[in-house]
């Protein structure tokens, strides 16, 4: 069993894609690692009622986000034979064509790196207390809702 | 006595006007919610989960001292 | 209908995490995307008979890979609601701990990216007439076989 | 009358010692295989696929000139 330890996977703004290289890059020395499976989330720019989201804002209630993503973690570290893993989601503004979300799994055989993306990215996005507020290019807003 | 501050979330915040507010103390969560619903009729329309100490409340349950209190309506994260 | 048009895949040696960094930046200007999916294959150290792997040396039939990666790309782009894909695979040697296959899918919502993902690189295993020759420390070799 | 060249891949190349080898013309890829197996009889146990003009051979088909084909053993890319 690994011990749940609350780490953060909070950074503000988009994540860089250079962030996303030099994460993978860390993985070399791992020479057990034969398949790595990304997630990565994008802002869309969805036209809505005539206007175009030009950003999302994120908020969280971090204490809790963080404490459920260890939660998390240790489920699919339990449930999947994985190397290493790794998520990132942004706060605060994530401009259209930024990316606000990087999860990151890594195994010896494809398969539970591949079937331990999907599986956090969907409880990401059910179980963490963050929030969403898609900004027009006028600065009117809409509160965003997952489907 | 002192009050509860409670901490609000994304749309509620829109309803409450900030993103904490504050609150007489009450006894438990079901008092607090017909608090809430007095003084934010708004809330009534809206979907949303009590946390307290950063636990998910899902019946009604006494509210300690310097009680964690948390409005979270349906997240939208990724 | 996607035309079925052939194009290269194949790239001399490991595959850069910047050039993977740049493949994402350029999808910043299609804001009808929400959700990317990546594999990557790393080649792994494996210990074999008391012998480990220090590089796997790459080598296929380009001319028959590309007519069949353009298959499975006319196939899955219908069979998906897909932005874009991109895939790309090492020739020659590529050493332990290196990226050897790129396979990347965008798509509005993330399911269709996800699945198209892990599609695709189950076909490209199966189908690309591609070979791999396990290299020891030694010099000595072994033929890789896929599971 | 010109032989025929044969693209040899992978594991295979061990056997024929090369990545290319040349046999006499031959009608059809049932010869093709005859005539592989006498000059290279470890041929024999191996796994193979014979491929004529880029597309996989599933059954017995006529070779005509300057075919182009391949010896692709089980595929082990990725």
């Amino acid at each position: 069993m690994k011990e749940k330890k609350v780490r953060n996977i909070f950074l503000q703004g988009p994540i860089d894609p250079g962030f996303i290289a030099g994460s993978i890059s860390k993985h070399s020395t791992k020479t057990d690692i034969g398949g790595h499976s990304i997630f990565l989330g994008q802002v869309r720019g969805d036209v809505i009622n005539g206007k175009q989201v030009a950003a999302i804002e994120y908020t969280a209630h971090e204490e809790m986000a963080l404490e459920q993503m260890a939660q998390i973690r240790e489920d699919v570290f339990s449930t999947y034979p994985l190397t290493c893993m790794h998520v990132h989601h942004s706060l605060g503004t994530v401009n259209a064509g930024e990316i606000c979300l990087f999860v990151f799994t890594s195994s010896a055989h494809r398969k539970a790196a591949i079937d331990a993306c999907e599986d956090m990215v969907e409880r990401i996005k059910a179980e963490l207390p963050v929030w969403g507020k898609e900004i027009f290019a006028d600065n009117s807003y809409q509160w965003k809702e997952n489907k | 006595m002192d009050g509860l501050t409670i901490q609000v979330f994304g749309q509620l915040t829109d309803i409450v006007g900030s993103s904490s507010c504050s609150i007489d103390c009450v006894a438990d969560t079901a008092s607090l919610q017909q608090m809430l619903f007095t003084k934010y009729p708004l809330l009534k329309q809206k979907k949303f989960m009590v946390a307290l100490n950063n636990k998910i409340i899902k019946e009604n349950t006494p509210i300690g001292e310097a009680a964690a209190i948390a409005l979270l309506p349906p997240f939208s994260g990724g």
